[in-house]
């Protein structure tokens, strides 16, 4: 068993504190995926599971050892870098075979483990290249085969794939899913890219600023976040927030001509502020004659985004499929669904449930 | 009319036509006058020089004294022993020099830390690079003098008593006498040598400080985790990152073993004995025009023999190179 | 017009009497701007090669004998007979004549020229007992007593080389003479040849049984003055120009003495070190004129004898007076008995050989048991340098 | 980046390293150290064999201001200045034009030319020294400061081209793409946007050149005579010769000699590494 | 009248030809997108009408003006560079006067003109700012500015929006949209960013080694592409392609067990080989029981992406909306409209019509 647990993890660079009591828990064998905004601890807290950088304060275990001072090498754990991080004067073999041969392993061992890696990796026709002459996707392959080589209780990935054009990242996308089930091992992924998060965790857990804002799974943080920060942080193109304010059962938004959303959720008093957020998906467009307009429409063939400009300045997004026969700086109506409307707090932006 | 109309405009357009070629030879022509007078010419004619017996006069018209001998000078090149030992020298230069490179690595490495006053650390060991090595020729030459000096005074402590002499001033009587490194004709090279590895460590040790800042993080971190660690950390993953650093390195301190002239000049001037730490640098320079000299033509043909040499170095510098501009572009 | 010289002695005492002298130089001639370079003996001796052709001027110090050959075989010097004539100096200096003339015509005039011999310790000797020694049975047995009482007898710096030929040079004087000094820097006797052999088994025992400060390769002859002034040594084979040296180094003119190298083989004529110093013109002078002038003044005797009481030295100048100081009044009683006078090794050889000559003296010095490799690889050299 | 960083071993181990520190210095520059001690020392304690222990006498003062007093030290300070800048300004200025020939122009001749220059920084110079000389003699800049600074000057434009060349070339060429596009021309672009940019790269050259051309002995042997124009580097030889025994004068004016390459470096610390090894590793 | 004709242009490096005749006409005040392949000659077209590239042969007019031979400066053209180069030792302002600066216009007329287009970018507060100071996106505008102060005929761009992350590239699309409206100038843009082309466009042109493949409005080479590399290359996920064998008057699709799709295009002789493309939107799953299974399937919140293993091997992708009772790995029926197919030959890939 070895998944790894995180218990009030703190992280200080001298005086300020990057990462702020951080507990988690990963299962053996789940796909744990960290997201957040950029600068918000998710590489840092990375490597203070790999052992690269000291963990101020805190316990972090791997399987059931206590791992919090022990070396990079001893933890059982490999690691896959942004920037690969292969060593340039090594062939792709050598670059595998480097962590076994500083561990004392056999010649012949090295050899048959190199070679099962290349094989899952399909590296066979490059083992004896540099990694200068691999494309991209090739090194990157490398780096992830380099790790699987030693056969690690845990994987460590941080941003594997942002290196790569949009296309690859797809592919090697697939290939992780794949190698994820095929070796069962944990997985721990760093990684801003939505899609990424969406498709490839069992547990995404969203952070911001050192702190954990959410865990769940990809569907169920879709679904059922917690906050605005979470709402607005999974989903592309993002969620729509507007203000409203509570009137009745309901909430009054001013950006869209005082439209009337009625609600079941737990509203603060009547006349408060709260945060209205539709997706783009579940708003409809419809020919009207109110203040909202239609901005800019972009298509993109399948589906067409339109930019709406409300009276209140917010920007409204819609998703829309097919041709709409609304032009572009016409006036327009807006319906979405009253359940698919969440409604967060205006101060704290928890979710209003 | 016509035909003049399009002759000037020809004429014109040729000039703005070919801006970008006529450009950077407007460029480039001051620089490439100056090197060719002081260094492309003078080349060449110090290699048809050493095909002449000159003693370096002209008599009273200006008119050159030299007279053609073609080949003779490197013929009597091969028959000096003078010559020989100067390139043995020379040799034993180059080998000990590599030293520095080792050393500089070495010293680089316990450097490159980060504690309070670092920069002032580093600097302060960078130091006797920037000395002249007339200087440096100067500090070493006392600091081996065997009277005056710090081996001279070190010894005199541990080897010799303290007494007075037959006038009554104080002298010393030594149970072994002190060693007198640059009089010695085994151990005056490597004193002089010694005392050039010490800027060229300085030099190959900035060289290495600033290549292990360039050192690729990520893979450091990745060979942690593959538990390389000490040596073969050093080996296996640090060393290949400062090839780039290591080339240099090689490549200032081979030029800088064949262009010593300074210390020798200094230090010993080429003594003691029979030149025995002559290199072919000073030993050319001491054929033409120092005291005894006067043998201009013989001279050349040891510095050609010195350009041979080196070109070897530089056309495989140039090579390297060539390959990266290739690379690059 | 102006009036360029170039002199080769920073030395202060050399410096002051060239000085002094240039002073009374102006002095009688107002009109002339006298220019004075004064450089540094050895950079003088590399400058000379260009500033000749380039940047002549119009006198330059130089040294009579072989090292002015090649100038005056490149034209670059030109021939003051005429000075010599209308100053009558041909009788005046006739002795230095000689070595002044090349081709059948003098080239320069000299302004001083100086004993060598032996500088000694006379308190020490004093303190031991010891006489001046005449013969080298003598001077071996004196050897023996300073040894026992823990002094060096000699004193050297050999770094710059010249030093170890003045040993040289005297003790093949005294062995084989005069003439067997001329022939062999001259080229006609091998160095291989067995007087010269000799020369070196005596210099060998000279080594063993008398002995020589040790480091002496890593000092110049100033250096060497240090273990003499302080009693470590008690004798200096040396030219007169170092007694300046002695005193300024703290000792008194009563505790240093000199006496003439001593005799090896019974009877042989002895003949004596004495370089001269000489102002020449160089053939692209531009003002000729008053650099005639200007040599004429030096080789008059009231001006030689002023100008070398200042610096220690003898002047040339049969007429002249000679200073009251005891060094030089010895001098000149050594040098006007000789039977002959040698230039110097360096002066007498050509540079090649010179060179290799006293490379081969140092590294004979520091270990004699290299005696023969040494001489016959300067017999090599001798078969190339006189082709 | 290797070895591991001290703060993060043990307190004892960074303790351990950081009272290292002064004592591997201290021996590093004990020859320098050791010199300087003798230069502030008087005559009686070199006489007497005081070479290592403490001064009885602080004579730092008096020694230093005897080497200007008794000797030519100014006037050589001053002819080494005078060959310095001139050399400094002129290979700079050159190579900054070359360079960017060199860097900008696509022409076939480009890297051949640009290898001479590089092939000219690594010759042994002695292979100069006889047609050098002899060409100063005939044109009358022998023995005269020009005649120093001229070569100087032209030997280090193979150093200066070679390193502005690559500075240069590392600018995005977009810089100057853009600028064509606008209708700057040529040599404007050369003025208003190359050398704007390349002035860090002109800095570290300008202090490295003037520590080589400082330090140069070699040439103010072959190329001098007599001390009207002597630099200080072969000054102090001569000094040398000039205060037999006079360890202490001789020190003192030795760590003269050195002190202007050293400020230099001191004050222009970052340029100088960046220069030393930007030119070349590049 | 400022348009840009290219007549047979072609660009060859010593032996390697790289540009291979390219007929183009690009109407004044259009919005034209080059994209393609990396390495297809997008950037070495674009910089053959700046003229910083010599054109080898074949002519080049910007109105009616033959420019083949022009000095860059006298083209008329204005251009703004991936990396923005921008001079970092001049202000901003400095950056966008040089150019008029050096051209000798007055100094009245330079700041009025910087004024104007700053006014136009909104770059008044930064006028004074190095570019050092300013933010990616600031200094995509200061490019752009330093292009519009000179009144240029033609703006030409090499994707200038690619060093800018995902969300300033979304916004500084816009700002481009909107300059072009606003301008009014001939533009000519750069990418490889399918989005960019599709939303900015009035006119794509897709470039493969060189060649123009096709050239069109965006929903023009959407809907209507005229060969397989376009239909491929355009709409995001990219067209399923599928063998297929011409049967009567449709064709047989191995890889859907044999699916029979009829159509009225121009098909060859049946048993030929041609090749279907759907797009993933296009196609419906439900359960089934034939060879075709879901592999993996990607939830990305609104929408979901579907993998299918078919019995030949090809992948194909299906966009699904909605939750789907599908599970990973049991066999799928998969459908579409015979109209959204379309057919391509086998061996030329022109599509059949
Ligand atoms: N050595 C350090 N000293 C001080 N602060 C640091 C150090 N390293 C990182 N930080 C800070 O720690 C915070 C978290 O950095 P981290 O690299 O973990 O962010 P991240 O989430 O990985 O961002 P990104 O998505 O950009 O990679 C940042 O605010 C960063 O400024
Ligand atoms: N100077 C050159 N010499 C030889 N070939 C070149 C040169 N410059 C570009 N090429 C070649 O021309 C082709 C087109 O290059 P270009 O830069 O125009 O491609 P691109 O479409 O802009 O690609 P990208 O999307 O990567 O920018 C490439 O195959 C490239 O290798
Ligand atoms: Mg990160
Ligand atoms: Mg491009």
């Amino acid at each position: 068993m070895s998944g790894v647990t995180l218990k009030n993890a703190i992280k200080r660079y001298g005086e300020t504190q990057v990462i702020h009591g951080i507990d988690l828990t990963i299962d053996h064998g789940e796909f744990c995926v960290f997201v957040g905004p950029s600068g918000c601890g998710k590489s840092t807290l990375l490597r203070m599971i790999a052992g690269l950088e000291e963990t101020t304060d805190g316990v972090i275990e791997i399987g059931s050892r206590d791992v919090t001072r022990a070396d990079p090498a001893e933890r059982g754990i490999a690691m896959v870098f942004q920037t690969y991080a292969l060593y340039p004067h090594m062939t792709v073999a050598e670059n595998m075979g480097f962590g076994l041969k500083m561990n004392g392993v056999a010649k012949a061992e090295i050899t048959e483990r190199v070679g099962e890696a290349s094989r899952i990796l399909k590296l066979d026709d490059y083992l004896e290249r540099k990694p200068k002459a691999l494309s991209g996707g090739q090194r990157q392959r490398v780096a992830i085969g380099r790790a699987i080589v030693r056969g690690p209780e845990v994987f460590l990935f941080d941003e594997p794939l942002s290196n790569l054009d949009a296309e690859l990242r797809v592919d090697m996308r697939v290939e992780i899913a794949r190698l994820h089930k095929e070796i069962g091992a944990t997985m721990i992924y760093v990684t801003h890219d939505q899609v990424e998060a969406m498709t490839l965790a069992d547990k995404i857990v969203v952070l911001r600023a050192g702190v954990i804002e959410q865990v769940g799974s990809p569907l169920g943080l879709y679904n059922d976040p917690d906050n605005k920060f979470v709402a607005g942080f999974i989903g592309s193109p993002s969620m729509n927030f507007m203000e409203a304010v509570v009137e009745g059962a309901g909430v009054r938004i001013p950006a869209l001509d005082d439209m009337i959303v009625a609600t079941d959720v737990a509203l603060p008093a009547a006349g408060q502020p709260v945060t209205i957020g539709v997706r783009p998906q579940n708003i409809t467009l419809s020919a009207g004659d109110g203040t909202t307009t239609l901005g800019l429409r972009e298509h993109l063939g399948g589906v067409a985004y339109d930019y709406l400009d409300t009276k209140t300045g917010e920007r409204v997004i819609v998703e829309s499929r097919g041709e709409s026969e609304v032009k572009s700086g016409a006036p327009v109506k807006v319906s979405f669904a009253a359940e698919d409307a969440m409604f967060f707090d205006a101060k704290t932006e928890a979710r209003l449930r | 009319m016509a035909v003049t109309d399009t002759g000037t405009q020809s004429k014109q357009s040729w000039l703005k036509r070919n801006k970008l070629t006529v450009t950077p030879w407007v460029f480039l022509a001051p620089a490439l006058c100056f090197f060719a007078i002081y260094v492309v010419i003078p080349i060449f004619e110090s290699l048809w020089l050493s095909l002449y017996e000159w003693n370096g006069l002209y008599d009273a018209d200006g008119n050159s004294t030299a007279v053609w001998v073609g080949f003779d000078n490197y013929v009597k090149l091969w028959g000096d022993p003078k010559f020989w030992t100067s390139l043995v020298n020379n040799v034993i230069w180059l080998v000990m020099f590599m030293l520095a490179v080792p050393a500089g690595l070495f010293i680089a490495l316990f450097l490159n830390q980060s504690v309070p006053g670092m920069r002032l650390y580093k600097s302060l060991f960078f130091f006797p690079f920037v000395i002249s090595q007339v200087v440096v020729g100067l500090i070493f030459g006392w600091f081996y003098n065997p009277d005056f000096g710090v081996v001279g005074s070190l010894w005199k402590a541990v080897y010799c008593e303290e007494t007075v002499n037959i006038v009554g001033n104080l002298t010393f009587r030594c149970s072994a006498p002190v060693p007198d490194i640059l009089s010695s004709e085994t151990w005056a090279t490597y004193g002089i040598i010694l005392a050039g590895l010490w800027p060229q460590i300085a030099y190959c040790m900035i060289l290495y400080l600033t290549g292990l800042n360039n050192v690729a993080s990520d893979q450091i971190e990745a060979a942690r985790l593959d538990g390389a660690k000490g040596w073969k950390m050093l080996w296996y993953v640090v060393l290949p990152q400062l090839r780039p650093a290591t080339f240099i390195a090689v490549v200032v301190t081979v030029i800088g073993a064949l262009r010593s002239f300074d210390m020798v000049a200094i230090m010993t001037g080429g003594g003691p004995g029979e030149g025995s730490t002559n290199v072919l640098a000073y030993y050319m320079y001491e054929t033409a025009i120092s005291e005894y000299g006067e043998r201009y033509g013989y001279g050349s043909a040891i510095a050609t023999v010195l350009f041979a040499i080196m070109l070897v170095y530089i056309s495989y510098f140039l090579h390297r190179m060539y390959q990266d501009e290739k690379g690059g572009h | 017009g102006d009036l360029v010289i170039n002199f080769d002695d920073l030395n202060p005492g050399p410096k002051q009497g060239f000085e002094d002298a240039v002073e009374l130089f102006k002095s009688e001639n107002p009109d002339i701007n006298v220019i004075v370079n004064i450089n540094d003996r050895e950079a003088h001796k590399t400058a000379i090669r260009n500033f000749l052709t380039a940047d002549a001027p119009d006198v330059t110090s130089w040294y009579p004998g072989n090292r002015m050959a090649p100038f005056v075989d490149a034209g670059l010097f030109q021939p003051v007979d005429d000075v010599w004539e209308e100053n009558g100096f041909n009788e005046d200096l006739a002795a230095i004549k000689p070595t002044m003339s090349r081709d059948g015509k003098i080239w320069g005039v000299p302004y001083s020229y100086y004993q060598w011999g032996v500088y000694y310790r006379k308190d020490i000797f004093d303190k031991l007992e010891l006489a001046e020694p005449t013969t080298w049975d003598e001077l071996i047995a004196a050897c023996g007593t300073m040894k026992e009482a823990g002094v060096t007898p000699f004193t050297i710096g050999t770094k710059f080389l010249w030093t170890a030929a003045g040993v040289f040079d005297y003790i093949n004087l005294r062995t084989n003479g005069y003439d067997v000094h001329n022939d062999l820097t001259a080229g006609k006797i091998k160095y291989t040849d067995e007087r010269i052999v000799q020369t070196f088994k005596n210099w060998e025992q000279m080594i063993g049984e008398c002995g020589f400060v040790d480091n002496h390769a890593s000092m110049s002859w100033q250096d060497a003055i240090a273990p003499f002034s302080n009693g470590d040594a008690a004798m200096y084979v040396m030219g007169n120009f170092a007694v300046d040296g002695f005193i300024n180094a703290g000792l008194t003119e009563e505790q240093i003495d000199f006496f003439q190298f001593p005799e090896i083989t019974p009877g042989m004529a002895r003949a004596e070190e004495a370089p001269a110093d000489a102002f020449f013109i160089p053939a692209n002078a531009k003002n000729v004129e008053d650099a005639k002038k200007f040599l004429a003044f030096v080789a008059r005797a009231d001006v030689q004898s002023q100008w070398n009481k200042t610096i220690g030295q003898l002047p040339v100048n049969a007429k002249s007076e000679i200073s009251d100081n005891k060094f030089i009044q010895e001098g000149f009683a050594t040098v006007s008995t000789a039977a002959g006078l040698a230039q110097f090794y360096d002066r007498d050889a050509p540079a090649a050989m010179a060179k290799a000559g006293m490379e081969g003296f140092q590294k004979f010095m520091i270990d004699p048991s290299t005696m023969m490799e040494v001489l016959e690889r300067l017999d090599e050299v001798q078969a190339e340098v006189y082709e | 980046m290797f070895p591991r960083p001290i703060e993060k071993s043990s307190p004892a181990r960074r303790v351990g390293y950081q009272a290292f520190l002064p004592v591997a210095l201290l021996i590093w520059l004990l020859p320098l150290l050791a010199i300087f001690l003798t230069s502030i020392r008087s005559a009686v304690d070199i006489n007497s064999g005081n070479v290592f222990g403490w001064p009885s006498q602080f004579r730092m003062l008096e020694n230093y201001t005897a080497v200007f007093t008794q000797s030519d030290a100014a006037k050589y300070m001053l002819n080494s200045v005078l060959i310095t800048v001139p050399s400094v300004a002129i290979s700079v200025t050159l190579a900054c034009l070359a360079g960017y020939a060199l860097a900008i122009y696509r022409f076939r001749v480009a890297l051949p030319l640009f290898f001479l220059f590089v092939a000219g920084n690594f010759i042994p110079f002695q292979i100069l020294m006889v047609p050098v000389r002899d060409m100063s003699v005939q044109s009358g800049l022998y023995n005269t400061i020009a005649g120093q600074f001229l070569f100087h000057a032209a030997f280090q434009t193979g150093f200066c081209t070679l390193f502005m060349r690559n500075f240069i070339k590392a600018l995005p060429f977009e810089l100057i793409e853009s600028a064509r596009v606008e209708g700057v021309k040529e040599w404007r672009i050369f003025v208003f946007v190359v050398l704007p940019l390349v002035r860090p790269a002109i800095a570290a050259l300008a202090v490295l050149i003037f520590t080589f051309v400082w330090n140069d002995f070699f040439w103010a042997n072959v190329l001098t005579q007599g001390e009207a124009v002597k630099p200080i580097t072969a000054g102090v030889r001569a000094l040398n010769g000039q205060f037999v025994n006079n360890w202490h004068l001789v020190s003192a004016a030795s760590l003269m000699a050195a002190v202007p390459p050293v400020m230099m470096f001191f004050l222009m610390q970052k340029h100088f590494i960046a220069g030393l090894t930007l030119g070349a590793v590049k």
